[in-house]
């Protein structure tokens, strides 16, 4: 186990684009870090920076005290001590289960008798005592899933990486792996990056949370702070679909334009300003009233998930408790919003609610 | 965003781990191929070109004999091509994707021409369709002239297309497996019927794999002589490769090595260009999604059973006919007494087998076919691995060279082989019919190896890695591992080929020495029909079992 | 080698004594069960001299001592195969040894060689050969089968693949009651070619074409299996070859192969020629069973210096007669 | 737009496996049906028996009055006017989007103006206007499969059958087409079979979900029901990760076996009768004592979902805002559970957390 350093890391691909872009991050040992990102944000390519499967064409990364990447140094992937689960089929269907978990240790020539302890101690750990002799074809998604995290786990990694280890998995599997993968690691107090497209799977199981977006961390921290702090309309919308109205502000109020929105700000702009609201689902309300239209709802055990057109604004709630039907005529009371200073790039990115 | 101070353009340092790679296994394993790659099928391209360039060729090559023979080339196996890529994949949609009755038996049978040596086939199909044929006879007892004689051009492109449609539904079966049936599916929701889901949606989605078995098939029917030899030559149809032959019996050129040189080049560029056409037509394939669901089969229903009984009756027509007309000639007494209980005999089937030639040459091919599929399959799985799992020039340059035999007849690849010999100590050995298989079969390995490997992820080999092997133990310990069934039916293929090959051996036999198929050839050549038909039937049905055993265990 | 060094027959030959022990190798065109024999009867007297055997078409043969010569070397010592022509082309380029063998008074000056490069060493000529349950009226001359009646009948070898045929092309060309009429004559009876010997007599055996032009030996055989087939000898006269054998200079066994070679035209060497089928080259020895003998048959022996000049054009004009 | 009628349906694949045993199901004309259940379940063979893909052993189908399968009767899929979706999109690569779309009114002999028409109003429909000459390669995965929606609409479909047709995207993209296609089947007034995996999507969706097991509807009733009143162990395991536990009845009350937990029962049995009591994650509390350890705990943005081992028992539970860490000592209160009579089948099915 061991901290991991990215310093200043940047990668071009060979074709030019940018994978990463002056990534600083620093993992702490035993920490849980999840990597969230629309697709294309560079997830990946972290991750297989980190992995050695690429090589940063700037930067610095390290594990513990030893430099892995940087400068003229670029020790391969063998040479690394991680552990690495893929999204799929990585475990390799000529083998049965013992010698696919046994095979790292027989790289580190570790001695037959040893070997087979551990693979039978790290099997147990993933809760496949006793399938050494299994052929992978004769096992679940999940089971083969569990074989790949044993194998990763069993010549004991200062690292362990997880890309998209259980996306490839049907759901009610994955909500079980996901506390399976929980507990394990956090009972071997290893230090996990986590590349996924789950936003709830991101925040349901990790420490920290980076949130990635063309080639650069956006933001990161604790969900907690995530949910209740994202630092720009982008994270804001990507993490909590929150609706982004744009406006200006003008005598401490944000004023969206075209629509008779006005919130308070705590933004300290200059009157006038464009700015941006970041409207979480959360923070609406829906009251009787009908100057807005329920366009859908989903249900879901608290609430419902609504969607609402409200002079011509589309707006994502969340409710809780209040059920409101398809076409109900309602009103909306926006309790608060996170306002930024207007950032047009966002807005070219991805389509702003703005009042039709 | 876009203001960040970023690498200037050009930066010496490049990701991809392009950085001052120390140069490692898998770097000395593709110079190791490359220097094989280079002994086997570049060293005699070579002694070709250079046999070629002698002397200038060019008015021999613009001779009416050789420019009827080109033609007569160039219709024979495109025309045979076309009708084998029909064939194929219909019999490919039918078995693979209809609940056809007795499907397993039916494919094995369908594929049963590979096994035959084109010219034993050819013997057969005299037996059934030659002037003589019983069905020839009768119909000239009773309307006066034969129904139809396989003589000719119709019957050199009739037996080319028999026996090469089975590539064409071995390349067409393993496409159509990977086109998801949701596609079809989809068309029939959408309110197509079966037929027209198949012809407006997987029909097309086909057309690379239509396309590489036409060019793989044309090319190699452009080398084939051992059918317009036996079919094409009594009613005058010459194609280029029994032009070869005769330029090389009748010393009717003056410098015949030079000309065949040259005729080999001008099929090896024909060749050439059918695969850089494949290669830019092919690749504009679409991606597919890769489909976990089980094929769907779709019920015939009531055309079950008249589809059925048609499929059966083709099949057995084309496959077991030939053989019964080769037990025929093997059981009769001698040719042209009439079929009757008293004029069957087992002699000839005896003295095949006991004939101490033919047992040596049984032996020796049994010992070089091994040795090829040995050889083949390791050197084919190799190169399939190098040129599947790993990027740059280099490789796939070598996948190139490697599929380029192919398109060579025999008796080029023999001559060039026969002329380096000496000057390699391998003359009157052997071990040069062995290369010359080695050149000329590795590439049938290398396409089995290479289809099966591109559709697996990376994540196998770099799982791998992480776990601690290197490049090279990665590739061997995963890709290779992986990809050994494969190559072992590659292999097979080899083995069963290499068997009762002629051409080649003909020339680079050594004295004393022999091979199944020169002595089946040798047989026939002297008059001995009965017995060359035995051995040809021998050959046949083992090389069935052994197909049978091998599918069996694979699927 | 196959007999052992006790055998009897070693001492009935009276010029040969024992040689050096050698190998030789022995490019031919005999049929590998015929080589196989000849081998092994040789072996009797000379037990101590191994020949290997490299059996192949008369054009393989050709194509390799060709590519043999681009590369190093012929490797064989002794040529039994083709025809005389190919003989006279490696004699004028030097590639052959002079000898004459030791019994040559007694065989059929024919055959042998003025220049003494080459021997011949059967008669094999070339017949009419008919399905004798199609055929009730056997032809009788070369002359009939231009016959109306024969049209679409006939199958024949192709000169451009079989020496021997191209051989008898240009004697027929050459005979004066043959000549180009009747070669037209016949090629208006569209005559299917075969590409050899082999799959003519067949053809005729099994009555794909009822009437063959083909060489003797082979309709022999077939007849003796019990395929309804007989031969015809015209009386124009029949063209043949004569299977000749020679030495190439670059050998290094030269008492071998020349004991090969006389072996190949004395007494021992015919009869077993006759036990063969062949028609021998020398009068003592008798004819095949089923044959005529030698002086029933009219033989064409036309002048050889001719029918080398002008063996090319024959096989020009037969091209542009039969093959379009 | 039309009813559909399962009656007594049963399918016995060729191999002997059961795929469907006695289904009876009554859909509404627009009504919209999720199916749910674990794995080899039968989800997709009643799909694909009502598609006509497969024919039934036994029963009858039935689209509004018109009887497709039973008896001697079995109508293609092609003449069932149904519109269907697929997971892997199944868009042909090699017609572009329009011919694509268009393909079911070609089949259906419109004309080419009408066609153009047609095509242009569906792809308007799924938020595609204008794309009509885009090759589907160059499409993202959520593009190709509303093309495929739009495909699936075009022809003005009796019913739409989706099989896991949001399944192979990605999260954040599943979750926006979700609420799409939940917007424009409702608008269209559409009848829906729409088969997944996943639990919350189901419920989300759906005016009744039917949860399928070893071939069999266990349930089928409205979100709502189905989260209070799971008719079996087995649905309230599987929709609700309920923890099941085996005891008995006894003086009006559920008592596990070795294991100090008690609950009232509203379950008239006799005393003494064995029975299985599912506790529902949120009806668990967790109190400040210790004999209970957490042993993990994964974060939602509601509280946190929780695993702890009590008494031996692995009990999983859904905190409100507290968020206990892992290794806490706690305790644990269980407001009520859902008891059935003892059910033997289920207990070999699905590991019951009987106390170790
Ligand atoms: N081998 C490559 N060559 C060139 N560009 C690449 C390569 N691999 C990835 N990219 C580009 O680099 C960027 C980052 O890709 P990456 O795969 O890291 O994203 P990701 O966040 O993992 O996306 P996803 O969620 O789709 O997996 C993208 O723009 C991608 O197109
Ligand atoms: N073609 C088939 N032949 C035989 N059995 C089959 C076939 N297809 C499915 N089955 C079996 O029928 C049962 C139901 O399968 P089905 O595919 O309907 O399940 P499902 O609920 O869709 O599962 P999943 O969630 O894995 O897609 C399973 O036991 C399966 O193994
Ligand atoms: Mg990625
Ligand atoms: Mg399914």
């Amino acid at each position: 186990m061991a901290s991991v350093t990215l310093e200043n890391v940047s990668l071009r691909y060979r074709n030019g684009t940018l994978g990463l872009a002056d990534i600083d991050l620093d993992i702490a040992d035993g920490e849980f870090i999840a990597l969230v990102g629309p697709s294309g944000s560079g997830k990946t390519t972290l991750l297989r920076s980190v992995a050695g499967f690429l090589t940063p064409t700037a930067g610095r990364i390290l594990i513990g005290d030893r430099q892995l990447a940087g400068g003229s140094v670029s020790v391969p992937p063998e040479q690394r001590e991680l552990g690495m689960v893929f999204q799929q089929h990585a475990v390799w269907p000529h083998w049965n289960v013992a010698r696919n978990v046994e095979y790292p240790l027989r790289r580190a020539r570790v001695s037959r008798l040893e070997r087979q302890r551990r693979v039978a101690e790290a099997l147990e750990l993933v809760g496949l005592a006793g399938y050494e002799r299994r052929d992978p074809a004769t096992l679940s998604g999940g089971q083969r899933q569990r074989v790949a995290l044993a194998r990763a786990l069993v010549a004991r990694p200062r690292v362990l990486l997880l890309d998209e280890a259980l996306s490839a998995l049907d759901e009610p599997l994955r909500d079980r792996l996901r506390l399976e993968l929980h507990t394990l690691t956090r009972e071997l107090g290893l230090t996990v990056i986590h590349v996924t497209h789950d936003r709830s799977e991101a925040l349901a199981l990790a420490d920290r949370v980076a949130v990635l977006d063309a080639g650069r961390i956006r933001q990161i921290a604790a969900p907690q702070t995530l949910l209740e702090r994202p630092a720009s309309p982008f994270v804001a919308r990507f993490l909590s679909d929150a609706t982004l109205v744009d406006g200006h502000v003008a005598a401490g109020r944000f004023r969206a334009a075209d629509h008779p929105l006005a919130l308070p700000c705590d933004l300290s702009l200059p009157d006038g300003s464009a700015a941006t609201a970041a409207i979480l689902p959360a923070a609406v309300r829906i009251v009787p009233g009908d100057d807005a239209v329920v366009r859908s709802t989903l249900f879901t055990p608290e609430g419902s998930d609504v969607v609402v057109t409200w002079h011509g604004m589309t707006l994502r709630v969340r409710t809780h408790g209040m059920r409101p039907q398809v076409g109900d005529r309602v009103a909306v009371e926006v309790g608060h919003a996170v306002v930024y200073p207007h950032e047009p790039a966002v807005a070219a990115e991805l389509p702003v609610a703005t009042p039709a | 965003m876009t203001s960040t101070p970023l690498l200037p353009a050009g930066s010496a340092i490049r990701a991809r781990g392009a950085v001052r790679r120390r140069t490692d296994g898998v770097d000395a394993l593709v110079v190791a191929l490359w220097l094989a790659c280079g002994g086997l099928i570049l060293l005699p391209i070579g002694a070709l070109l250079v046999l070629a360039g002698r002397g200038d060729q060019l008015g021999v090559l613009l001779h009416g004999d050789v420019l009827q023979a080109g033609a007569n080339s160039l219709f024979s196996a495109t025309v045979s091509a076309l009708a084998a890529v029909v064939i194929g994949t219909t019999f490919a949609v039918l078995l693979d994707r209809t609940d056809l009755p007795g499907r397993t038996v039916l494919r094995l049978l369908a594929l049963s021409p590979l096994l035959m040596p084109p010219f034993v086939g050819a013997i057969a199909w005299l037996g059934i369709a030659g002037p003589t044929s019983p069905l020839n006879l009768w119909w000239r007892g009773t309307f006066g002239a034969p129904l139809w004689s396989i003589y000719g051009a119709d019957g050199v492109i009739l037996l080319l297309t028999i026996h090469s449609y089975p590539i064409a539904m071995l390349i067409v079966s393993a496409a159509l497996r990977r086109i998801p049936t949701d596609l079809e599916q989809a068309a029939r929701i959408s309110g197509a019927g079966p037929a027209r889901a198949l012809t407006s949606v997987t029909v097309p989605l086909l057309r690379p794999a239509l396309v590489s078995s036409f060019v793989l098939i044309a090319v190699g029917n452009l080398a084939d002589f051992g059918i317009p030899s036996i079919i094409g030559l009594p009613e005058r149809f010459v194609t280029l490769a029994t032009l070869v032959y005769r330029y090389l019996q009748s010393g009717t050129v003056d410098d015949p090595l030079a000309v065949v040189a040259t005729i080999g080049v001008v099929l090896l560029v024909l060749a050439l260009l059918a695969l850089v056409a494949d290669g830019l037509l092919a690749r504009r394939g679409w991606e597919l999604d890769s489909s976990n669901a089980v094929p769907e089969r779709t019920p015939l229903g009531h055309a079950r059973v008249g589809v059925g009984a048609m499929m059966w009756a083709v099949v057995l027509l084309i496959t077991v006919l030939p053989l019964l007309a080769l037990l025929t000639q093997t059981l009769l007494r001698a040719p042209g007494v009439p079929l009757t209980w008293e004029n069957l005999t087992l002699d000839h089937l005896v003295r095949a087998v006991t004939t101490p030639s033919a047992l040596a040459g049984a032996a020796n091919s049994t010992m070089l076919a091994s040795l090829a599929a040995v050889i083949c399959g390791i050197l084919g799985l190799a190169i399939g691995v190098v040129v599947a799992r790993t990027s740059g020039r280099a490789p796939r340059a070598l996948g190139a060279v490697a599929m380029v035999p192919q398109a060579i007849p025999g008796i080029v690849i023999a001559v060039a082989w026969l002329i380096l010999a000496p000057s390699l100590g391998l003359f009157n050995t052997p071990w040069l019919i062995l290369v010359a298989y080695v050149t000329s079969f590795t590439a049938l390995v290398v396409q089995a190896v290479a289809a099966p490997l591109s559709a697996t992820p990376t994540s196998a080999e770099e799982a791998a890695r992480v776990a601690g092997a290197g490049r090279l133990r990665a590739l061997v310990d995963i890709s290779a591992r992986m990809a050994t069934p494969a190559a072992v039916a590659g292999a097979v293929i080899v083995a069963v080929t290499a068997v009762r090959e002629l051409t080649l051996s003909v020339l680079l036999l050594s004295p004393g020495s022999q091979t199944l198929g020169v002595a089946i050839f040798n047989f026939q050549q002297a008059g001995a029909f009965s017995t060359a038909s035995a051995w040809s039937l021998i050959v046949a049905l083992v090389g069935l079992a052994v197909i049978g055993l091998a599918t069996r265990r694979t699927s | 080698g196959c007999s052992s060094s006790t055998s009897p027959a070693a001492t009935a030959e009276p010029a040969a004594g024992a040689l050096e022990p050698a190998t030789i190798t022995l490019y031919t065109s005999e049929p590998q069960e015929k080589a196989d024999e000849l081998v092994a009867a040789f072996n009797e007297i000379h037990p101590e001299i191994t020949v290997e055997v490299f059996r192949a078409g008369t054009g393989d043969l050709t194509t390799r001592v060709a590519t043999e010569r681009e590369s190093g070397g012929i490797q064989a010592d002794v040529f039994l195969a083709a025809d005389a022509g190919t003989f006279e082309g490696y004699a004028a380029e030097g590639l052959l040894l002079e000898y004459t063998p030791a019994d040559v008074e007694a065989l059929n000056a024919d055959v042998v060689d003025a220049e003494g490069f080459y021997t011949g060493t059967r008669i094999i000529p070339t017949v009419i050969a008919y399905n004798t349950g199609i055929i009730t009226e056997a032809p009788e001359s070369w002359q009939e089968l231009t016959d109306a009646a024969y049209a679409d009948q006939i199958v024949m070898p192709n000169p451009d693949v079989s020496g021997a045929a191209a051989y008898n092309a240009a004697v027929w060309l050459d005979d004066e009651q043959l000549g180009e009429e009747w070669m037209t004559a016949l090629a208006e009876n569209r005559p299917v070619i075969a590409d050899s010997n082999g799959p003519v007599s067949q053809a005729v055996a099994t009555g794909a074409q009822p009437v063959g032009i083909v060489v003797d030996y082979l309709v022999r055989e077939l007849a003796e299996q019990g395929s309804p087939i007989a031969v015809s000898y015209p009386s124009e006269g029949v063209p043949y070859v004569s299977q000749p054998v020679g030495i190439f200079a670059d050998t290094e066994q030269a008492e071998a192969a020349q004991a090969f070679v006389d072996f190949l035209v004395s007494e021992e060497g015919q009869k077993l020629a006759v036990e063969q089928s062949y028609l021998p080259v020398r009068s003592d020895v008798g004819t095949p069973e089923g044959a005529p003998s030698m002086d029933e048959i009219t033989i064409l022996s036309p002048d050889l210096e001719t029918i080398r000049s002008t063996q090319d054009a024959a096989v020009e004009t037969f091209r542009s007669l039969f093959l379009r």
